[in-house]
């Protein structure tokens, strides 16, 4: 993936979340701003047959995997047009078919899931592995010591993806999680791990990289913790706890100007080049937007199909 | 201040607070476990002001480590504490059932009465826009349960004194509220009370058909009532509140009076509370017409016009009461 | 060999291990992960073999983390598997909830039918001298989870053709055994045949009581109707077979004849089996007299005199039948 | 503790266990002998106003905590004169007030209800302490991991000890664990951990009375690895799956004989030293049994007592 493309996907991603917040209709939802350079760096390491899972926070995950924002943003306003009819809306977005298996909203739940899928990719032996993007609240779960144990037992081709903005909802990492690094609850397994800044995507991209081919090779299981910011509250739901200040600083680590800053010192981007992609971004969130006001809701009906 | 003599309008989730507030303050013991229970006051402010009063020792922010959570408040309280474990919603109290159900509930039991867990499981049910994983009613399971309390207040009052009684119980109780009722308001009163453990209320008295309903399903069962008052069909609600040990008697009586029985519940109908209320009270009164109404046999959406289709409301209640009127 | 023709008595668990190889040897897809079900064969030999036959790579033995396996089975599952998760006691289940519950059984409702999970949780329900951690029946809180089914076969035959059937739904089953079944034998069609999903069995016909039950009391129930087939009261055994989708029109045909039900489980009475059973029987055949059986409202003991105490034997069953035949 | 009374407390457990396991009436039991010095070398570094929690493995804790083998064994016999009169049994025996707090059967169950039990113990502010024995193969479960990240977090005074005899029921420990050594599970938190040879009872009551000091003193938690034997199958009604040639290597390390043998050496015991010892836990034992033999089964009735 070129350094343009992780940047066009990061432009996407932080354009669509401001579209959709912009919304009256939007419900509870969960951004990924802040945060955009883990997901467009972990799946720019990944394949068509690869899978990724993800935690609730999602749109960012989803559309850095390369699913059309008209699908999401269907999904997420509720509309029988999204990939689910509708029906999983927030934190529960999926498109296995384009290797994006799924958003599941309980912390932590989709790690077991994730290495079941894993498991999956190796009994089918073509080279094919799973990533997971979890929060750093999830760290604190056993299920991902089950997960990272059973990896390592069995080497699954897992990349455990630990997306750490520093906060579970209004809770400080340190106040929630031991250890110094994330990254060091691989190392009693035996699990490769790196930690690293995750604003950065290239690092994350050629980290991701590494590890995933480790896993394709049947190195097994990696453990890569990105360190990156929350530009929105928890939830549109939840109360900001940090304080202007605070959120200044935040702001500053700003994965997107960091990249288009190294791209435009590198010669490869000009004022005019970015104002282009902005724009070429804001065009595909309102062609989203217009698609989902297009479509219907689904029938009540649906609350009773699927289910068996 | 206040509406009625002696009593002060409280919003549902104050009414938790002062409720917590006030057994902090006459019992040592009394401690509070949860994610963002502090500072942050609680995802529904209901514990809004402990932490600055308490500290940081007795009102605990925990990880997103539910198992761990139940289990250390089940383990304080058999050492003699009486925690308050807070899990934001019923759905991931299954990852917590372990400690409450395998140990907390049997420990009296299993110990020959050498161990009591009185600890407070605080939860969160129902839906309100978050989907399928974090809408779930799972008092059915819990009621099934030997050892534990399950209480369900339906209005502010009874979230002060079932919360004042739960912290009181030598046993485990499971203190089940709902997402839309914490923004309701109600008067409670200002002396210190307690809520009675396993009494159910009546809410509306009437002549033809009584309503069995617990916690925010209350208020649905009063919009039908209403409606159906208007053409002349007077219709009973009797308000749980407890639903183990649970109040057949009250239930009973009722039915028996007007000689037809609506269950209604937002949670699955299968094996839920429903079944049970319908079959002790046929047990005790025998011949009576009987109809359940709950949510349908489906996962529950985040979908503004799913969710409304698959949860229990006034009209169906209202066709389920025509029903047993024939 | 064989006591009738076509069939061959098998002991319940060599049932179980025949309908996993067949569908082992005929399917790639299908895999098992659990305790000791490798080179051990499970803790009740009931995989015995499968090991030798088709190695490490599809029969795992898993470290004791039961939440994983059940998430794993689950995943894979929802990538294309067809997984065979044993969770040794039922009471160890609740460990494993939430992927089976906030998951598997939501998956493919969440995501508008692009996944399914086809896993089969294999877990041993009941009492049988090992405490109270190790004897529960929770089948009635899966009941109540849309998206589950939920088989419990009595016998070696339904033992095998209830598993043939699971492993080839294409949603999540839980198939739910007793302790006191595997060392029973049957006789088993030498054929490859496949239970039915979601039809009962009458085991035993008769014109004055119906009892519906399922799992080991099937046996105790069919104690009961011997002897009171002795002082000519005549009942007739419903095997409920699955729990989910549950076939009421059977039992409630059976119940319309006979005009008495009797339900009978080994687990909690509260929001149970029977408190389900006798309302939909009720809501399609009205006027039936009911009563239920089950186990104590009590955790169960490993003491012998407390056990036999706690659950339901012939003599409950046949008092039962005397209550509603009056 | 003095060296005897280790060996003492170890002869009892063993012969104890010998004595149930020859009862036609005994039902279903799990067995300590092998890993004896496990319970003893713990139990001698706790006092009394400690805690100690077992897993279902609980006849060694419970008779090194120093309750009355009387007890345990009407309670294992289902006993109306057991400590839980006979409600227990087998994997749930509890004596509190003796500072057992108790055994539990659902693997990895005891660790957060010992870590609750801690945080009773530090709101107590008594520098009294909990210690907690569990199995090799509890530590694959995620109880352990939040256990020990918020037992490090919170500083509570928590001995984990981990009862290491190489299996968990058929599995072999490298089979169902990946970490090199079990309590490598507790670097990433920070907690101070050993390993050690847990036929050494010695061994295991010094470093156990290192972190119990720790742990009074505010230092926060442990995690203590004693790699011990199983000197039975895993239950009397499982199978044995180990080799007679194996097993033999298992016996070699007998936790009482290296005792034995040590005091020997060191003058501190001879031949008739040993064999009155012994006569004596056998007299014990005996007692318990007439005891047990006494007493009662409870009343059919008492199936209902003590439940809510
Ligand atoms: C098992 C469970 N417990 C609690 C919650 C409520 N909850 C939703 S998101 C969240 C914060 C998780 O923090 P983190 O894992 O760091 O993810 P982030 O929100 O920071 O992306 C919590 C506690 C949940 N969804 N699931
Ligand atoms: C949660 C749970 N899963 C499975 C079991 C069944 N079981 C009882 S003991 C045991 C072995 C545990 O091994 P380990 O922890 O090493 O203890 P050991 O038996 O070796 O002392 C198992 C799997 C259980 N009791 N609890
Ligand atoms: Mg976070
Ligand atoms: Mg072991």
């Amino acid at each position: 993936m070129d350094p343009l493309a992780t940047l066009k996907s990061m432009l996407l991603i932080r354009r669509f979340e401001a579209a959709l917040d912009a919304r009256p209709d939007r419900g509870f939802q969960l951004y990924s701003s802040g945060a955009e350079a883990v997901a467009v760096g972990v799946c720019a390491a990944l394949r068509p047959g690869d899978q990724l899972l993800s935690s609730g926070r999602s749109i960012g995950p989803a559309l850095a995997r390369g699913i059309d924002p008209r699908l999401v943003m269907a999904e997420l306003l509720g509309k029988a047009t999204g990939p689910a009819g509708g029906k999983g809306g927030r934190g529960h977005l999926a498109k296995p078919d384009q290797g994006f298996f799924g958003a599941h909203a309980v912390v932590a739940g989709n790690l077991n899931i994730a290495a079941g899928a894993a498991l999956a990719a190796q009994l089918d032996g073509r080279g094919r592995m799973v990533a997971c993007i979890f929060g750093d609240g999830a760290a604190g779960a056993g299920a991902l010591h089950e997960t990272l144990n059973i990896a390592a037992l069995w080497t699954l081709p897992l990349l455990l993806v630990c997306d750490n903005n520093g906060l579970s909802v209004s809770t400080p990492r340190e106040a929630a999680l031991a250890p110094a690094r994330l990254s060091d609850l691989a190392a009693p397994f035996g699990v490769p791990a790196a930690s690293l800044d995750g604003t950065d995507v290239e690092a994350v991209r050629d980290q991701a990289a590494e590890f995933a081919a480790q896993a394709r090779a049947g190195g097994g299981p990696a453990f890569l913790e990105c360190r990156s910011e929350r530009f929105f509250s928890h939830s549109t739901a939840t109360r900001e706890t940090r304080s202007a200040a605070a959120m200044r600083g935040v702001l500053e680590r700003c994965p997107i100007r960091r990249c288009a800053a190294k791209l435009q010192a590198a010669g490869q981007l000009d004022a005019a080049g970015l104002a282009g992609l902005e724009a070429e971004a804001e065009a595909r969130v309102a062609d989203a937007l217009a698609f989902a006001d297009a479509s219907p809701y689904p029938d009540p009906a649906e609350a009773l199909s699927d289910v068996v | 201040m206040s509406s009625e003599a002696g009593t002060i309008k409280l919003f549902f989730r104050e009414a938790i607070a002062r409720a917590v507030r006030e057994e902090m303050a006459g019992d040592e013991r009394v401690i509070v476990l949860g994610q963002d229970v502090g500072a942050f006051g609680g995802s529904y402010k209901e514990f809004l002001g402990l932490y600055d009063q308490f500290g940081a020792a007795r009102v605990r922010d925990t990880p997103v480590a539910e198992a761990a959570m139940v289990g250390l408040g089940v383990g304080a309280a058999a050492a003699g504490y009486r925690p308050l474990v807070s899990i934001t919603y019923m759905d991931f109290l299954m990852l917590g059932l372990d400690a409450l159900v395998n140990y907390a509930a049997k420990a009296r039991f299993k110990t020959g009465g050498q161990v009591t867990a009185p600890v407070v499981v605080k939860t969160t049910a129902g839906a309100k826009g978050q989907g399928v994983a974090h809408s779930q009613c799972l008092e059915a399971w819990l009621m099934g349960v030997p050892g534990l309390v399950v209480v369900a207040p339906s209005d502010a009052a009874d979230a002060y004194g079932l919360m004042k009684s739960a912290l009181r119980h030598d046993g485990p109780v499971v203190f089940v509220d709902h997402k839309r009722l914490f923004p309701t308001a109600g008067e409670v009163p200002l002396a210190e009370t307690f809520g009675p453990i396993g009494q159910a209320a009546i809410r509306r008295p009437g002549e033809h058909a009584t309503i069995a309903t617990h916690g925010h399903m209350v208020r649905i069962a009063a919009q039908a009532a209403e409606r159906l008052a208007r053409d002349g069909v007077s219709c009973e609600i009797v308000d749980l509140r407890t639903l183990a040990p649970l109040d057949v008697a009250t239930v009973a009586a009722s039915a028996a009076r007007t000689g037809a029985l609506v269950t209604l519940e937002e949670g699955q109908l299968t094996c839920g509370v429903g079944a049970e209320v319908a079959f002790r009270v046929r047990e005790s009164v025998g011949a009576v017409r009987v109809a359940r109404v709950g949510a349908l046999a489906a996962p529950i959406s985040s979908n503004p016009v799913l969710e409304a289709a698959a949860l229990p409301d006034a009209a169906r209640v209202i066709d389920a009461v025509r029903r047993v009127l024939g």
